[in-house]
């Protein structure tokens, strides 16, 4: 293939890289959680001490991610910031960690949510000690997915973001919060023991008994056999996407868990999925991918076109909003299932642009139920004049949603639409009807929510407070300067997709 | 206007200078006003009204100078800079994935952007005292700002991917100065159905994106304009190129049949009404075409399908103005019949032709709009079915209406008669008789429309209604009259073509392959003898305010609702998506939901705390081992067996 | 095999087997203890048996031994459930073993 | 035959006898004194004295006991498990109770009787050493309790342990007498002899898998009644669930390893399907109680199966999973019992859905819960996924994936049980007004330290795996 030849050619000396970077990005969150058990928590002021700490947690792994991103200029395609410790050397299981063009990007959105995320915790009141104690488990079990090298260690990982977040819509979620969080459980299970299947299978398929990646990369299973761990695995990915038809348990879980979980969940947790999907199907059997995309492709396009109708008349905000996610998501799957180069690094910026999405209309529509104390579209309208901050906002978050030139989004799918419409001359368009309803559903939103008279007793709501204003500002920015200069984004990524396309190929 | 810069424009220097750096500074000073009043000067309407107004004058400058430049020397290359590049690895073919902008300042882009520019500059004077009453008028001039810098972008962009970004921050700013009065529900619902038609324009611009660049590995025109003959791609390919392209255009430029939004666009302020209808987001799709015009050029089909269409969208456009009773209205769909004129200009190949007519229809139309903003603004209701009388109270504007209405109309010497008349000799020298009639017959009714106008405004008597009486109504004047007689100057001159050669006006805006439009002095006379006789009947007509037959009461209701064309579109979008959206959030809680629900309550069930397996008592327990170590040894004898019968 | 350890083992298998029925059908503690040392010195002859005849021979001291613990250690347990059983008996007037309900 | 030089291996034993009689001495003469402090430091004795013998392999009265490498590495996890046991019932052995102070004392003898079964080479030593264990089990149940319930109970556990001896008995007796040994590592070449369908053989090893059964947490022992105080004491379940399960299952590879692995027969098929009867049987018993405390009681009978699915792969690296599992059962269920204890002390009620409000009344107990819930689920990142895996592991190299696929079926099914559990204990408000007591330190300690255990032995399990397969070496030798 000409890039491996071509790859050299780009390459600069190939920078010694820090490690141990990616290990304290990792870990970094659950060993603040275990210092967290230490402190008191019975007066408020002990509890904001307790917040303001977790927030130096986080900023402190933000901070880690922007290093490592600074630092990382991958153009060889392979991983950065490799680890690679003895740890389980009985069943061939390594610690082994490694950051590429795919994971970088998530692993620097992950940080940067939570952050978000603990920041905009100041809602939470009762019992901050237990929630933030499991927010920062969950953000190490997140970071640990992204970076983890080794099926293993992978599923370790995936395993640890499960529980935490059961337990945070279980337990600080709205009304019907049970119900959501063990559908979200259910999914979440059924899943895991695929995903589990899946690498035994492979483990004990393989000649060689290990379970790292990168070594298994080379292993050649039996045709049947390797369709069959793609599948698995795939289905196992494509739960958590979610897709159609197990993507209830996202919208529900995004209704009810309170908005920064719901934050996560919208815009780090989802990802996860597709992150598996490029990463391991695309990734490590492209070949075995590849024989079912067909079938792969019909679930991406009905699953846009089904969650965005989906969205056009539902009455609750926060579920317009978690259609919207899983009608980007069908994208990502449609772009993975099209292994075109272009079309994979789209996906990649419109997971990073769709967490961004998701985290600021999570965050405005949580601001909005909050003040009118109805998550219901047709109790609102004529907000603008309350909160024209809020309005404005909102209009961004929509248009970012849409995919609007200039924001994050746009770059994403018109690269998806472009890569994707070689091999797929008919889910394309489909694809892109899909995003056409979104566009109006959005845009629908606004109307009814802030345009038009106000109700009665919407009189009196305040526009968005300072705190507020600070962390969807904040994420607002980072999507305009996302969709402004894509090139700090793309630069790194594009070589890691294409190693891997040829790697996947290979 | 030109002749008057072009005395001024030195000439030795501008022949080295290039455009580019001038029309960068075109384009962006707009944007930076919007930056500063957003940053610094929000909370004050008359400094940001200042710097809004100032920035644009400078604007208009550089557009001056461009336009100045491009009459020293058409023809030159845009370098043009990389927004994003990556290296795709695919063999062969283009390995890079690129996407450029830049500007492309060429003789067409000039042209049309001092319109814009100059428009939007004179919109915003008018704005200044007409929105002065208004709350939230900084939050008008920076939208005004964005829509003059989409736009500007649009006719400055050199790649389809340029041309998409700005497409879409068109219908952003269409979208918000259509909603600026977002209290009122029509307001809003207008607004909304423009953002998502012209959504739909940019998602077939995207294909048209994608598509073209599966085929050609190349957005950008100027590199484009020589491959569609290079035959890499079959007359099919191009007529699906050209058909995404149409639909991007006809969306924007409210061609039959997504011209729905372009009516409720009556909704915006006038002066923004003024913007998007002379060279805002109603014209850009004209732009489109013409600058994509390498496309349609070499398919036929593509070129066919412009004349259609444009020539539907231009019959049912003065058709339909016939019958409005809201003033905007009425003026929006003289618009539209405009608009399906310039693409069936450009359709039968009057390239020159069509955007001239672009040019010159700009003027006269953001007068018209103007003029409506001041009447309404006097009398207080938009429906023509109150007005009339006011040729004696509001003289001043009277003149310019009737100017407005006289350049829109084609009566020679003003301004549209001179691109009407290039269209229709272009048809002549084609001698389609169907081009001809349907170039005569707009022209005609787009006469009477116009006069209709005219007449039901001015002449009679003004109605009187409760709580108004007419003696309060002033003329127009300050600022107001200012912008409102500058634009009535160039709605006069704008379109007088000087003598043969590079300052010509649309001379020198040539597509090669494009004979340059010759004015035929039997089109002239026809076109100058239709208008005045549409002018004369549409008088004669509604002057007197006949009352309608009674035959004709259905025909008018259906033609003021545009033949509930747009009732369809909600009816199909109410009775259809809706329905289907709330079946399928049904079947997510019902079925979905319930068979995951099932799955866990199963599990739940089974998992029910059960008393009798508490129970289980050391009797049992032995019963249960003894019968275990029995059943246990018989099942390990089979099993054995089985070992015996493989060795 | 000779007769007479068939003969032996028949009869532990069938000690044996009466000690099971009698933990299985009788509800007095005091037989159920009965019927666990029945069990046991069935086993215990099954290894006198082994160590007398048969291969067992080899290490018969050890088959014996074995028989002897076993023995020991079944009458400890004996001891220990009837001291129970007598708790039982005090407490109120029944030998049965879950005599409670619940 | 120097028999009298090495007793002196027998210095740990010697030391827990050594404190088993001080106990009693102290329970006789001064009531009221601390026995539990005598007991922890004899275990504390005896287990440096144990480190003494680390890396040795001893024969003790001539091939009776051998202490090598796998008995060390179970003697370890015996003490620890008794010495938690003891720290978290040291609260309910109230001072001037002389009988209760006596407790500790049988504790001792127990662990007594589990350690020299973990080195037991020789049908009478072993068969001695389990029925001490068992005896003075038999006396725990039922000592320092009033009443009716916990006699009965105990009477129920002593019959059917009995009964099982007797079964392991008659196992014993038809294996000496097809290869007339009674030192089990002198039986394999007999046994390897046989026909694989020779019928005592498979009785054998049928009566022998039937006596192990009880011990190995295989059987739903009902040794409780109404109410959570009444019945055996919980310190013995939590002995038996944790200790106890750890030597039988010693003991019966020990036997596996040198008797049936030799042999012919289809040990592992019938090890496998007894494996599988177990998993499942025992979590739809356990996942369907209404106390928190039979839950645990009987999901031990599931985590058995999963033990016995090591067997599959005795040959292989079945024994050092079977090691790292056990070590992480232990640990889960101690913790597990420990939080349960304390916490029904607190609200004087074990129901499940009692512990709703756990995580607000008593976040720590809510939390170290937690932490065995997930081991005992096998979820990452703590002791139990390890085990497992490797279980799974060694089940896949068995040749039995079927049953690997039944395991993991169990895990799901398994995990939506207990998550409900921890869904009750965090989510769930408050059934009633729980009045924070002072918890007792000991148990306390017990907790934490069994929870630190599970969670660190997830993370180091490479050194445990070390531990593990340096005692499967020395078995297999």
């Amino acid at each position: 293939m000409t890039l491996l030849q071509a790859i050299p050619t780009t390459t600069a000396a190939p920078v010694p890289l820090p490690t141990l970077l990616l290990s304290a990005l990792v870990w970094v969150p659950a060993l603040a959680a275990l210092g967290l058990l230490f402190f008191p928590s019975r007066t408020e002021v002990q509890r904001q001490r307790i917040r303001s700490y977790s927030i130096a947690a986080t900023t402190l792994v933000l901070a880690f991610a922007v290093f490592m991103w600074y630092g990382f200029r991958d153009q060889s395609g392979t991983y950065a910031y490799e680890e690679t410790r003895s740890w389980l050397p009985a069943v061939g299981s390594s610690y082994h960690l490694g950051a590429d063009g795919v994971s970088m990007p998530l692993l620097l959105l992950s940080a940067f949510l939570f952050v978000f995320a603990v920041l905009s915790s100041s809602r939470v009141r009762e019992q901050p000690k237990e929630y933030l104690f499991l927010l920062l488990v969950l953000e190490t079990g997140v970071n640990g997915v992204f970076a983890s090298l080794d099926y293993l260690l992978f599923f370790l990982f995936w395993q640890m973001q499960a529980v935490p977040m059961f337990l945070l819509i279980a337990r600080f979620g709205g009304q019907r919060r049970l119900h959501a969080a063990w559908k979200f459980l259910a999914v979440d299970i059924a899943g895991s023991a695929l995903l589990l299947l899946a690498i035994l299978i492979l483990y004990f398929k393989a000649p060689v008994r290990t379970f790292d990646i990168v070594a298994l990369h080379d292993v050649v299973l039996p045709a049947a056999m390797a369709t069959l761990v793609a599948w698995l695995f795939f289905v196992a990915f494509a739960l958590k996407l979610p897709v159609l038809p197990f993507h209830t348990w996202f919208i529900d879980s995004l209704a009810e868990a309170p908005a920064p979980v719901a934050l996560i969940l919208g815009g780090v947790l989802v990802k996860l999925g597709g992150y598996g999907i490029i990463r391991v199907d695309v990734g490590e059997f492209q070949v075995a991918f590849h024989k079912f995309s067909g079938a792969v492709v019909v679930i991406a396009v009905v699953t846009v076109l089904w969650t965005a109708i989906a969205a056009l008349a539902q009455d609750d905000i926060r579920r317009v909003a978690g259609y919207v996610v899983v009608s980007h998501m069908g994208l990502v799957l449609l772009a993975a299932a099209s292994a075109a180069p272009v079309a994979l690094n789209g996906a990649i910026v419109l997971m990073v642009a769709d967490g961004l999405t998701a985290a600021l209309l999570v965050l405005l529509a949580a601001a909005i139920v909050e003040r009118t104390g109805t998550s219901s579209i047709r109790a609102m309208g004529g907000m603008a004049g309350r909160m024209g901050k809020g309005a404005v906002l909102w209009i961004f978050a929509a248009l970012a949603a849409i995919g609007f030139p200039g924001l994050a989004g746009f770059l994403g799918q018109l690269l998806i639409v472009v890569g994707a419409y070689p091999s797929h001359r008919i889910a394309t368009p489909l694809a892109m009807l899909g995003m056409l309803v979104v566009a109006g559903a959005m845009i629908l939103t606004v109307q009814r929510i802030f345009f038009g008279a106000i109700p009665e007793r919407h009189g009196r709501i305040r526009d968005l407070g300072t705190l507020e204003l600070a962390n969807t500002i904040g994420l607002l920015s980072l999507i305009v300067l996302l969709g402004v200069l894509p090139a700090i984004l793309m630069d790194s990524i594009n070589f890691s997709v294409i190693s891997l396309l040829s790697r996947g190929a290979g | 206007m030109t002749l008057t810069l072009l005395a001024a424009a030195p000439k030795g220097p501008l022949d080295t200078w290039s455009p580019t750096l001038l029309a960068q500074f075109e384009l962006l000073l707009p944007l930076i006003a919007l930056l500063i009043i957003l940053a610094f000067t929000i909370d004050s309407r008359r400094v940001s009204a200042a710097i809004s107004i100032i920035f644009t004058l400078a604007s208009v400058v550089c557009a001056l100078l461009v336009i100045a430049i491009e009459v020293a020397h058409p023809v030159h290359l845009e370098r043009p800079a990389t927004f994003l590049q990556f290296f795709t690895g695919q063999s062969g073919g283009a390995s890079e994935f690129t996407l450029q902008w830049g500007v492309l300042a060429d003789p067409l882009a000039a042209t049309v952007g001092l319109a814009v520019i100059v428009v939007s500059l004179l919109v915003q004077v008018y704005a200044l005292s007409f929105m002065r009453r208004e709350d939230g008028v900084v939050r008008f001039f920076c939208v005004l700002l964005f829509a003059t810098f989409a736009m500007l972008g649009v006719t400055l962009s050199l790649s389809y991917f340029e041309m998409l970004l700005f497409f879409g921050m068109v219908t952003l700013s269409t979208y918000l100065l259509i909603g600026h009065w977002w209290q009122r529900e029509e307001a809003a619902a207008a607004a909304t159905r423009a953002f998502i038609i012209s959504v739909i324009g940019d998602l077939a611009l995207l294909a048209a994106v994608a598509y073209i660049y599966f085929r050609f590995n190349e957005l950008n025109f100027q590199t484009l304009a020589g491959q569609y003959t290079g035959g890499r791609v079959s007359p099919n390919g191009l007529f699906i190129m050209a058909i995404l392209v149409f639909i991007a255009a006809a969306a924007k430029s409210a061609q039959f049949p997504l011209h729905v939004w372009l009516p409720g666009s009556a909704q915006a302020p006038a002066p923004a009404a003024a913007l998007i209808h002379s060279a805002g987001s109603a014209v850009c799709g004209v732009y489109l075409i013409a600058r994509t015009y390498a496309l349609f050029h070499v398919s036929p089909r593509g070129l066919a399908l412009l004349a259609i269409a444009g020539g539907v969208s231009a019959v049912l456009g003065v058709l339909w103005a016939l019958f409005q009773d809201n003033l905007k209205r009425a003026i929006a769909y003289t618009t539209m019949g405009e608009l399906g004129l310039m693409v069936l200009a450009l359709g039968i190949g009057a390239y020159g032709a069509g955007v001239f007519e672009l040019f010159t229809n700009a003027w006269p139309k953001a007068l018209l709009f103007l003029g409506a903003g001041v009447i309404i603004r006097e009398l207080r209701t938009e429906r023509l079915s109150e007005m009339g009388g006011l040729w004696r109270r509001m003289r001043f504007t009277g003149w310019l209406m009737l100017i407005a209405v006289a350049a829109g109309a084609g009566i020679p010497p003003f301004s549209t008669f001179w691109s009407k008349d290039t269209i229709m000799s272009k048809a002549l020298a084609l001698d389609s008789p169907l081009a001809v009639a349907v170039i005569a017959a707009v022209t005609f009714l787009g006469a009477i429309a116009l006069v209709r106008i005219f007449a039901l405004v001015f002449t009679g008597e003004t109605a009187r209604r409760r709580r108004f009486e007419p003696e309060r109504i002033r003329d127009a004047g300050g600022r107001i009259a200012f912008a409102m007689s500058l634009l009535a100057i160039i709605s006069v001159v704008a379109g007088i073509r000087g003598f043969r050669g590079r300052t010509d006006p649309i001379g020198f805006i040539t597509f090669p392959g494009v004979p340059l439009a010759n004015s035929h002095f039997m089109a002239a006379a026809a076109v100058a003898i239709i208008a005045v006789v549409g002018t004369v009947v549409g008088l004669v007509l509604y002057a007197r305010r006949l009352p309608v037959p009674a035959a004709l009461r259905p025909v008018r209701r259906a033609m003021g609702e545009g033949l509930f064309i747009d009732r369809a579109y909600q009816l199909g979008a109410v009775a259809v998506l809706l329905p289907v959206s709330r079946a399928i959030g049904w079947v997510e809680t019902r079925i979905v939901d319930g068979a995951i629900d099932l799955v866990t309550d199963s599990v739940a069930f089974v998992g029910q705390p059960r008393g009798w397996l508490a129970q289980v008592r050391a009797r049992q327990l032995l019963i249960g081992l003894f019968a275990g170590v029995v059943a246990l040894g018989a099942v390990t004898i089979v099993l054995a067996g089985r070992v015996i019968g493989k060795s | 095999m000779n007769a007479g350890l068939n003969l032996i083992l028949t009869a532990s298998a069938a000690l044996f087997a009466v000690g099971a029925f009698a933990l299985v059908a009788r509800r007095s503690a005091v037989l159920m203890l009965i019927g666990t040392q029945f069990m046991f010195f069935a086993g215990s002859i099954a290894f006198v048996a082994f160590a007398r005849f048969g291969l067992g021979a080899a290490h018969a001291s050890a088959g014996a031994a074995v028989a002897i613990f076993a023995g020991a250690t079944a009458v400890a347990e004996l001891a220990v459930g009837l001291a129970m059983a007598a708790l039982i008996y005090r407490e109120h007037r029944s030998l049965a073993v879950d005599a409670d309900r619940g | 035959m120097k028999t009298l030089g090495n007793l002196l291996a027998f210095s740990p034993e010697l030391w827990l006898l050594a404190g088993a009689i001080v106990v009693f001495l102290i329970a006789r003469l001064r009531p009221g004194g601390s026995t539990t402090v005598v007991a922890l430091v004899s275990l504390v004795a005896a287990f440096l004295a144990l480190a003494t013998q680390f890396k040795q392999t001893i024969t003790i009265l001539d091939g009776a006991f051998l202490l090598d490498g796998f008995a060390i590495v179970i003697d370890v996890v015996v003490l620890a498990a008794a010495a938690l046991t003891l720290l978290a019932s040291r609260a309910d052995i109230l001072p001037g109770d002389g009988e209760a102070g006596a407790v500790p004392g049988f504790f001792l003898l127990a662990t007594l009787g589990a350690m020299l079964a973990a080195s037991a080479t020789e049908m009478v030593s072993l068969f001695l050493a389990l029925e001490l264990l068992a005896i003075n089990l038999y006396v725990l149940s039922v000592l320092a309790r009033r009443g009716l319930a916990p006699a009965t109970a105990g009477l129920g556990y002593l019959v059917a342990g009995a009964a099982s001896s007797a079964l392991l008995l008659y196992g014993l007796a038809l294996v000496f007498g097809l290869t007339g040994e009674t030192r089990l590592s002198a039986t394999t070449g007999a046994m390897a002899a046989l026909a694989p369908n020779h019928p005592a053989v498979l009785l054998a090893l049928s009566l022998i898998l039937g006596g192990f059964a009880l011990r190995m947490g295989l059987l739903p022992v009902r040794w409780w009644t109404r109410g959570f105080e009444a019945g055996v004491p919980l310190r013995v379940i939590m002995f038996v669930q944790s200790a106890g399960i750890v030597v039988a299952f010693a003991v019966f590879a020990r036997l596996a390893v040198s008797t049936f692995a030799g042999s012919r027969i289809p040990f592992a098929a019938v090890i496998a399907g007894v494996a599988a009867v177990a998993m499942t049987g025992g979590n739809l018993l356990a996942l369907t109680q209404a106390s928190v405390r039979r839950l645990l009681v009987y999901s031990t009978i599931a985590q058995g199966g999963f033990a016995l699915a090591a067997f599959t792969d005795l040959k292989g690296a079945g024994l050092s999973a079977l090691v790292v599992f056990l070590v992480a059962l232990v640990l889960s269920n101690i913790c597990a019992f420990a939080a349960v204890i304390a916490y029904a002390r607190l609200v004087h009620s074990d129901a499940i859905r009692d512990l709703a409000g756990m995580s607000r009344s008593a976040p720590g107990l809510a939390f170290a819960l937690a932490i065995a819930l997930v081991s005992l689920i096998g979820l990452p990142p703590v002791a139990g996924f390890f085990g497992k895996v490797l279980v799974l592991q060694a089940v896949v190299n068995g040749g039995y994936a079927w049953l690997a696929v039944v395991a993991i079926a169990n895990i799901v099914f398994a995990a939506f049980g207990y998550l409900r559990v921890l869904r009750i204990a965090f989510v769930d408000p408050p059934v009633f007004e729980v009045v924070p007591a002072r918890l007792d330190r000991g148990i306390q300690a017990a907790v934490a330290l069994a929870s630190a255990g599970v969670v660190f032995m997830g993370l180091l399990v490479g050194p445990l795996y070390a531990a593990a397969s340096y005692g499967r070496a020395a078995l297999l030798h």
